[in-house]
């Protein structure tokens, strides 16, 4: 097994998580020693199988496991510096990390833009400044200013992913947790979103934490990339060098030695268990 | 064909005959309305912020009242009994949000609703150990709340119309318009109508579950004392009032469980009709007593027509 | 109550359409809801025999499209024609007796139930042991049970889902409840097989794995499938004719490889040529 | 431990659909009926046999109805009190008007009446769904307690309104009304709830059962893998009234002697409620755990503070027991939301896998 | 064996009737204090009384029985529902049922019901001494009169029934029942709306617990005139008309008890269990002096009275049930032994037999004066003829309907 590389200067890294376990229901062992971090105003991308516990991972930051019967019992997990795990999910909203949860997991009866406006529930910054985050939200997603006063239960699964992201933004974070945000998107609307991701972190310096199983898309846009398989880390590294790797080629891009595989030539490999843990 | 006459005519023919007496049943079913409607109202409030079905808003009105009641004949002036009462129903939310909802969070809807109806059953013991049984008077001269009542004479009957209950239409009205416009346009009302949707997701933009229910409860409890002040003049305070819950229930199918504006028309309706029906229809024909399905039945029927109630959300149903 | 099929319509082969013959012909059809218009008079055709993509930029309709198909939604116009009849309406459960069975957007499994129940449940439709016998169980009723189950068990065996034959599916990881999602669709065994987004959210390898899936059961049971996916590798590779939607509205059908190329569909959909 | 799996193997599709699949909760079984049947009649008092056993299994078969609709089929129901009512009814005007019925039959019969008025209140479910339904099942509560009221002709114009169990003998041996020995109508109850608890395991882990499950995690889903929504729905209705009304002529016939209309008002729907919840929705053993608890806890309560001799007198003790109960219903749900089934089912895991965990 | 002669209360000081449940329960307490503290008991013999909580919920009444049962020997079922419930129990367990002034009214017949009792008048009784009140003792003179019957919708409120009709019909006024659903105690406007509507020229109240608050209350909204509304002995408790106060001058309420704060017997329950701290009363709300605590009191005696018969006659310490059962035929308490006892007047004199199990004492009409009850009336007996037929008619249905069902033929009147 891999270790993960020793953590560089601490105040360097908006979020560090060492060696956490998490039980899910007092008996399922999901997370068996997760150690991650990410730099300040770095996109660290999180990839892996199904399963193999990147939401638990993100909930588990955002305090968000308390609500399935989970919970973390050892470890810590320290985001700006100070530990976190007992914090309840406002707090740590307040303190500028913020979670958009796998599945869109919209407020359905909401319309849109109350939905947006969910998002700046912590912040005690005056109407006119979330006004203005709202039209930027607009100018990133255009798509959701034409469904403004729609109920959000009745968008399309993307137009729902990005509501749920805009609602992210509206908090105005130093931090997104973005769990899978590509999933069910048209391959336009994920190059669009990645875009925004790369922008704010540019412009506003956010930093990010992609759960991705989109491992091609996110090794291109993230900096750093930690792989985790069934509960621990087993590879990390540049994003670069991930690339690089060939087991990730393999397995994660889908270039073997003769360029991209086609998906209808594809043969039952018995390929569990390549890295040796 | 004379039961036709019976079922088609006669009541019509009644009511044409004494319409003062018309009136004064309009305006009975009409104050009955407004309570009914208010107890819904603390329904609603609970279910849109968490989808709980309150089943211990019936019991939290008795609670009130009799708390009230309580400290007033401990001594206490009236006018500090009321802002204590209040101090002791912010305390019940916040146990109850404490003991009960935190460490339920994301439960199914069922066990919720069977959580609050074990409130009830731990607030009819407590309340019965602390207040006793025995009926209690509502200090309505007290809290000034005024008690004669005016007599019309139309018709050259009469329509006598207590004042208290007058009092109390208005109050209600009052207390609605409020609550409307909270829900509408503060930022703690949109918390509490996303929190009906989806509790994680809620917290993870950063609402807090914790404070959104305790302020959500206590609310329906501050109604719940009013509801409580209201009835309890009419009809004095004791356990018996408990099973008011009950006659709020058919409200909130008509109205929609999670409309406020429901809760009110929905309360109003089934007020009036309920006693029409009792009056015109069920005691000279069914033998008395209608009232205690009345509602139920009419609430069914109209939700045949809208499952969701006559203003209740439309479930959402996609694939 | 209306009668269950009988198990002649349900047979799945022998409705007289050759293979590469027009299955399902849907024809002018439009769907709005309120002033949402999802679908504007669209038609498109199955041939039997194919696998058919649909793609699109999201809320552009394609899901409504197949809730349209298997009888979910009922469009304010147009007509349906499958196995050459002819609707417009009818109940989901009516149409999985004719023949279609499909999977859905967000898992929508029966959550308290393990795997295998929930793929027994495709056949539902199938078992008959009325609930006297059903009560006395031993007999007819439990031949008729394990009778189903070796067939379930041979989809479990296809899909290498053995191991979690009796885990809640509840529990079940997003790429395995996908799995169950398809065997509970083929428990039904279907003429036409709808898959909406069969791969979201999956890694390579089990896109791979379900690609195979998908073709095996295209190949080996003769299965037509209709598909919808944002993954363009996949799409490109599988299908055999495409059909673009955009608001509502059709822009782009045919084999993959000239719908690729189409400029309609690089503006809407693409972004970059892949 | 006991519980080992290892050297159990399946080796036929049959053996695996066995009751028991693991030969050790056939033995525990067998060690319950011994129980039931040979060591309780030995030993219980009467008081016992009139306090405990006969409520608990009685209630546990009423739960059983009401696990199939709201535990199985998903439909929650707050109205089983009243169908429990219409068994009665339905069995004492069988009786009453054909004295020579076998006791057996009328109760038999008298489950196909309150299954026919189940059936009628269950229409609506097609259409109302969630608490919305829940709240109409209410109508169907006060509706039909309100006309066991009024409608004398159920009661036999008795002026008391009430209705009032006769002697009635099986085989030379009084089974039902103030004669009957305790021990008898124990175990007339203790064989009919054995039957049909037999019939509603078999009938729960087969198609039909499959149906409702499905219906009840999506209904949505299940209509489009081809399941009849309104034929299972109805089904759900139609089987669990019937089981509910047998419950409820049990509840008159062989325990209370008596019955006014109140008794089967909202206080019964909701204990019934409380033990399938507790006991565990969608499992049978949770009835029984569930009525175990529920009807057990209060004489326990009750007699606490007796066998500890502090003096209190019994308002305060009721006021207590209610308090206490409450507080106990809370404190499972947060322990165990999905009941006492699932915590057993959790220990025998342990068991399974014991001495190895995870 | 027992030391002390273990008397079970089947009580409820819980749940919607326990306002006017307490009082009562609190009164038949302290009269067994009394007797043990000032006497030390029953001829020597200590009396343990025992309540068991049923919220007047008839099911946890059985379950009281039950448990009570092995060591009681006298069952106090405390609600029409529960008596009904017992009743054909009784000839299994030989048990007696005393209910004072409630249960079911053909119980009188000391034949059929052996083991039943309800000193010292009967519901049928009270039905037809508030006819004879109000209509000065001719009953014909309510001709064409309309007479309301408010009454709780349950075995207690129809009791009546039967016998109203059967005057109705014989009189020929119009009566109108009302009834009450326990749901809707609290909120009676449906019924005072029916009320104002037909104009009753009576309105007679067979109600209980909240239901009387409920409907003293809607009455004075009603306007109705108080003196032509009368209660039954249930209807007649203090808290429920302090609600109104003034506006309830001139209710009416049967009662074969009154209360008498000045009797010895209430100086020496002030004097050993009031002040030595052992009641249970609620002395700030005057409940001392209320109708029915003191009625509570009297409920007592008269099963003390009962047990003291049996301990005399067959000479024992500790009477057996059965035993208890000739007692209970065989009370005697007449004015001169009232007295006795110290509780002059505040009881209906009456003696019981083997064919007599009511006594049949009679009543008085009880007012409020805006303050209290005062007694408004001389004593009021029912009019028999009328009431025995219908008894012994109910009374052979109902052993009818329960056959095989032991008759006791050796009573003769
Ligand atoms: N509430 C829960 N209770 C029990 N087990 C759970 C729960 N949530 C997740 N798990 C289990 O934890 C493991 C990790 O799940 P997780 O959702 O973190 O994976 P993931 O990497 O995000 O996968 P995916 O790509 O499918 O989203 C899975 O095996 C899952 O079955
Ligand atoms: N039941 C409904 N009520 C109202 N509007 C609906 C409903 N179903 C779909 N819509 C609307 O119809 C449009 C098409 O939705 P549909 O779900 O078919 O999109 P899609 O092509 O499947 O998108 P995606 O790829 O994001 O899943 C969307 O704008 C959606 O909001
Ligand atoms: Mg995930
Ligand atoms: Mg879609």
């Amino acid at each position: 097994m891999t270790t993960p590389a020793p953590a560089p200067q601490t105040d360097e890294q908006i979020l560090e998580v060492n060696n956490i376990e998490v039980i899910y229901d007092h008996v399922i062992l999901v997370l068996k020693g997760v150690s991650l971090s990410v730099p300040r105003g770095g996109i660290t991308a999180l990839l892996g199988a199904n399963g193999a516990g990147k939401t638990t991972t993100l909930k588990a930051i955002s305090n968000l496991l308390h609500a399935e019967r989970g919970e973390v019992t050892k470890g810590s997990i320290l985001f700006g510096g100070a530990e976190v795990q007992n914090l309840s999910p406002n707090d740590l909203v307040r303190r500028g990390c913020i979670q958009v949860m796998e599945g869109r997991h919209c407020f359905g009866h909401l319309s849109v833009e109350d939905n947006l406006l969910t998002g700046a529930f912590t912040r005690r910054d005056g109407q006119t400044a979330i006004r203005e985050d709202l039209d930027l939200v607009y100018t990133y997603f255009p798509r959701l200013k034409e469904r403004r006063n729609s109920q959000a239960g009745y968008t399309s699964g993307g137009e729902q992913q990005m509501t749920a992201i805009g609602r992210a933004l509206m908090s105005r974070p130093k931090m997104i947790l973005l769990d899978e945000p590509s999933m069910g998107l048209a391959p336009q609307l994920v190059e669009e979103i990645f875009e925004i991701v790369r922008k704010l972190n540019e412009e506003q310096g956010v930093s990010f934490l992609l759960a991705e199983q989109n491992t091609n898309v996110a090794l291109r846009y993230a900096k750093y990339g930690y792989i985790l398989e069934s509960g621990r880390v087993v590879l990390d590294g540049e994003a670069k060098a991930l690339r690089e790797n060939e087991d990730v080629k393999e397995f994660y891009l889908g270039v073997g030695g003769e360029g991209r595989r086609s998906f209808r030539n594809v043969k039952h490999y018995k390929r569990r268990k390549r890295w040796l843990s | 064909m004379e039961f036709l006459n019976d079922v088609l005519v006669q009541p019509f023919a009644d009511m044409a005959a004494a319409p003062d007496f018309l009136l004064q049943v309009l305006w009975e079913g009409l104050v009955g309305g407004v309570l009914y409607a208010l107890i819904a109202l603390g329904f609603v409030l609970i279910y849109k912020s968490s989808r709980i079905f309150n089943f211990a808003q019936g019991i939290m009105v008795v609670f009130a009242a009799l708390t009230l009641v309580g400290l007033y004949e401990k001594g206490v002036p009236a006018l500090l009994a009321l802002p204590l009462t209040l101090a002791v129903m912010l305390v019940l939310a916040m146990t109850i949000e404490r003991v009960v909802l935190r460490p339920l969070v994301n439960q199914p809807d069922i066990i919720l609703f069977m959580a609050t109806i074990g409130i009830t059953l731990f607030l009819i013991g407590f309340g019965e150990l602390i207040f006793g049984g025995e009926n209690k008077v509502m200090i309505t001269e007290q809290l000034f709340i005024p008690t004669g009542s005016i007599v019309f004479e139309p018709f050259g009957g009469f329509v006598s119309i207590e004042e208290k209950d007058l009092t109390a239409v208005i109050g209600a009205m009052v207390l609605v318009a409020a609550l409307l416009v909270f829900l509408n346009k503060s930022k703690i009302g949109r918390a509490i109508r996303a929190l009906g949707d989806d509790h994680q997701a809620a917290l993870s933009v950063g609402i807090s579950l914790s404070t959104i229910w305790v302020i959500v409860w206590f609310i329906a409890g501050v109604i719940a004392l009013a509801t409580g002040i209201v009835w309890g003049a009419r009809a004095g305070v004791s356990f018996a009032l408990e099973v008011i819950a009950f006659k709020a229930l058919p409200v909130l199918m008509l109205g929609g469980l999670e409309s406020v504006m429901g809760a009110i028309i929905g309360g109003l309706a089934i007020g009036i009709l309920e006693k029409l029906f009792e009056i015109y229809w069920g005691q000279p024909l069914l033998g008395g007593n209608t009232e205690a399905w009345f509602a139920y039945m009419l609430a069914l029927l109209v939700l045949l027509v809208r499952p969701q109630g006559l203003f209740g959300e439309k479930i959402i149903e996609r694939v | 109550m209306n009668p269950r099929p009988d198990p002649g319509q349900l047979a799945a082969a022998d409705d007289g359409i050759a293979r590469g013959g027009v299955l399902l012909d849907v024809k002018n059809v439009s769907l709005a809801f309120g002033g949402v218009k999802a679908i504007t008079d669209i038609s498109l055709n199955v041939l039997k025999g194919e696998i058919r993509a649909i793609i699109g930029p999201n809320g552009a309709g394609k899901t409504s499209m197949l809730n349209v198909i298997n009888g979910f939604y009922t469009p304010q116009q147009g007509t349906i024609i499958f196995r050459g009849r002819e609707r417009r309406s009818m109940k989901p459960h009516q149409a999985v007796g004719q023949g279609i069975a499909r999977t859905f957007q967000n898992v929508a499994l029966f959550k308290g139930m393990s795997t295998l129940d929930n793929i027994m449940a495709g056949r539902s439709v199938r078992m008959k042991r009325n609930i006297g016998w059903q009560m006395l169980w031993h007999g007819p009723a439990l031949r008729e049970e394990i009778e189903h189950r070796e067939k379930v068990e041979e989809i479990i065996d296809f899909l290498e889902i053995q191991h979690i034959r009796r885990t809640p599916v509840g529990k079940l990881p997003y790429g395995l409840q996908k799995r169950v999602e398809l065997g509970r669709a083929l428990a039904m065994e279907p003429t036409l097989l709808l898959l909406d987004e069969p791969m979201a959210g999956m890694n390579l390898e089990e896109k791979e794995d379900m690609s195979r899936f998908i073709i095996d059961v295209n190949q080996q049971r003769g299965t037509t499938i209709a598909l919808i996916e944002h993954d363009m590798g996949v799409v490109m590779d599988l299908s055999d004719r495409v059909v673009v939607l955009d608001y509502g509205k059709k822009i782009a059908d045919g084999p993959p490889d000239e719908v690729k190329n189409n400029q309609d569909v690089i503006d809407a959909y693409l972004g970059v040529p892949h | 431990m006991f519980y080992r799996t290892a050297g159990q193997f399946k080796t036929s599709y049959e053996a695996d659909h066995a009751l028991f699949p693991i030969r050790q909760d056939a033995f525990l079984l067998g060690v319950v009926l011994v129980f039931a049947f040979i060591i309780f009649p030995l030993t219980a008092s009467e008081f016992t046999f009139r306090a405990l056993l006969i409520p608990v299994l009685i209630y546990s078969l009423a739960a059983l109805g009401l696990n199939i609709l709201t535990g199985y089929a998903g439909q929650l129901s707050l109205g089983t009190g009243a169908f429990m009512g219409v068994g009665a009814y339905a069995c004492y005007k069988l009786i009453t008007i054909f004295p020579e019925m076998n006791i057996v039959v009328a109760i038999a019969l008298s489950g196909f009446f309150s299954a026919a008025i189940g059936v009628l209140f269950g229409l609506p479910s097609l259409r109302i769904k969630g608490f919305y339904l829940a709240i109409a099942t209410l109508a169907a509560q006060f509706f039909l307690v309100w006309l066991f009221q009024k409608w004398a002709w159920l009661y036999n114009y008795n002026a008391s309104g009430a209705i009032q169990v006769p002697n009635i003998d099986m085989f030379g041996i009084t089974v039902s009304g103030p004669r009957a020995t305790a021990i008898t109508q124990y175990y007339f109850v203790l064989c009919v709830v054995c039957v049909i608890t037999f019939f509603a395991i078999n009938i729960t882990r087969g198609r039909i059962g499959r149906m409702w499950k499905a219906v009840r995690d999506m209904d949505i889903a299940a209509e489009l893998v081809g399941i009849n929504l309104m034929r299972s729905k109805l089904m759900a209705f139609f089987v669990s009234s019937y089981v509910v009304g047998i419950a409820g002529a049990l509840f008159v016939f062989l325990w209370r002697g008596a019955a006014e209309a109140n008794l089967f008002d909202i206080p019964l729907s909701f204990r019934v409620l409380f033990i399938a919840i507790i006991g565990g929705l969608g499992s049978i053993l949770g009835n029984f755990l569930g009525a175990i608890l529920i009807v057990a806890l209060p004489v326990i309560i009750g007699s606490v503070p007796q066998a500890f001799g502090i003096p209190l007198d019994s308002a305060m003790v009721e006021h207590l027991n209610i308090m206490i109960i409450g507080a106990l219903i809370i404190a499972f749900l947060i322990i165990e939301p999905h009941g006492l089934a699932r915590f057993w089912a959790m220990i025998r895991e342990k068991f399974i896998l014991w001495p190895f965990p995870h | 064996q027992d030391e002390s002669i273990y008397i079970p209360n089947l009580a409820y000081r819980t749940g919607p009737f326990a306002a006017t449940g307490t009082p009562l329960m609190n009164g038949q307490r302290d009269y067994i204090t009394l007797l043990n503290e000032r006497d030390g008991g029953l001829n020597g013999v200590k009396l343990e009384y025992d309540e068991c909580e049923t919220g007047y919920n008839t099911e946890k009444g059985v379950e009281c029985y039950e448990k009570t049962k092995a060591r009681a020997v006298v069952t106090q079922p405390w609600s029409t529902g529960i008596t009904l419930q017992v009743l054909p129990k009784s000839n299994v367990d030989k048990i007696p049922i005393l209910a004072p002034g409630y249960g079911f009214s053909p119980m009188a017949d000391g034949k059929v019901f052996q083991w039943a009792y309800n000193p010292p008048s009967s519901y049928w009784d009270g039905a037809s001494m508030i006819l004879k009140n109000i209509s000065d003792g001719n009953l014909d003179s309510l001709k064409d009169k309309k007479i309301a019957f408010l009454h709780l919708d349950h075995p207690f409120g129809k009791e009546p029934l039967p016998l109203l009709e059967v005057l109705a019909e014989k009189h020929g006024f119009n009566l109108v029942p009302i009834p009450v659903g326990l749901t809707e105690m609290q909120n009676q406007s449906a019924q005072w709306l029916q009320i104002r509507r037909e104009r009753p020229d009576f309105v007679v109240m067979w109600g209980w617990g909240a239901m009387n608050a409920g409907a003293i209350t809607e009455a004075v909204k009603t306007k109705y005139p108080m003196d032509q509304f009368v209660g039954v002995w249930w209807s007649g408790h203090d808290g429920d008309l302090k609600l109104v106060g003034d506006q309830g001058k001139g209710y009416r309420s049967i009662s074969w008890s009154v209360p008498n704060s000045e009797a010895p017997l209430m100086a020496d329950i002030k004097k050993y269990v009031v002040d030595a701290g052992k009641s249970q009363i609620n002395q700030g709300e005057g409940e001392f002096d209320s109708v029915f605590y003191q009625r509570g009191l009297m409920i007592s005696v008269i099963l003390v009275e009962g047990i003291k018969a049996a301990q005399e006659e067959f000479d024992v310490r500790n009477p057996s049930p059965e035993q208890l059962r000739w007692g209970l035929e065989n009370i005697n308490l007449d004015e001169a032994r009232l007295n006795e006892l110290g509780a002059e007047g505040m009881l209906v004199p009456f003696s019981t037999s083997c064919a007599d199990h009511t006594g049949h004492g009679g009543g008085w009409m009880l007012q409020w004066d805006g303050a209290k009850f005062v007694k408004a009336s001389d004593l009021l007996t029912p009019d028999r003829a009328e009431i025995e037929k219908l008894e012994n008619e109910k009374a052979k249905e109902y052993a009818e309907a329960n056959a095989p069902w032991p008759l006791n033929e050796e009573c003769s009147m």
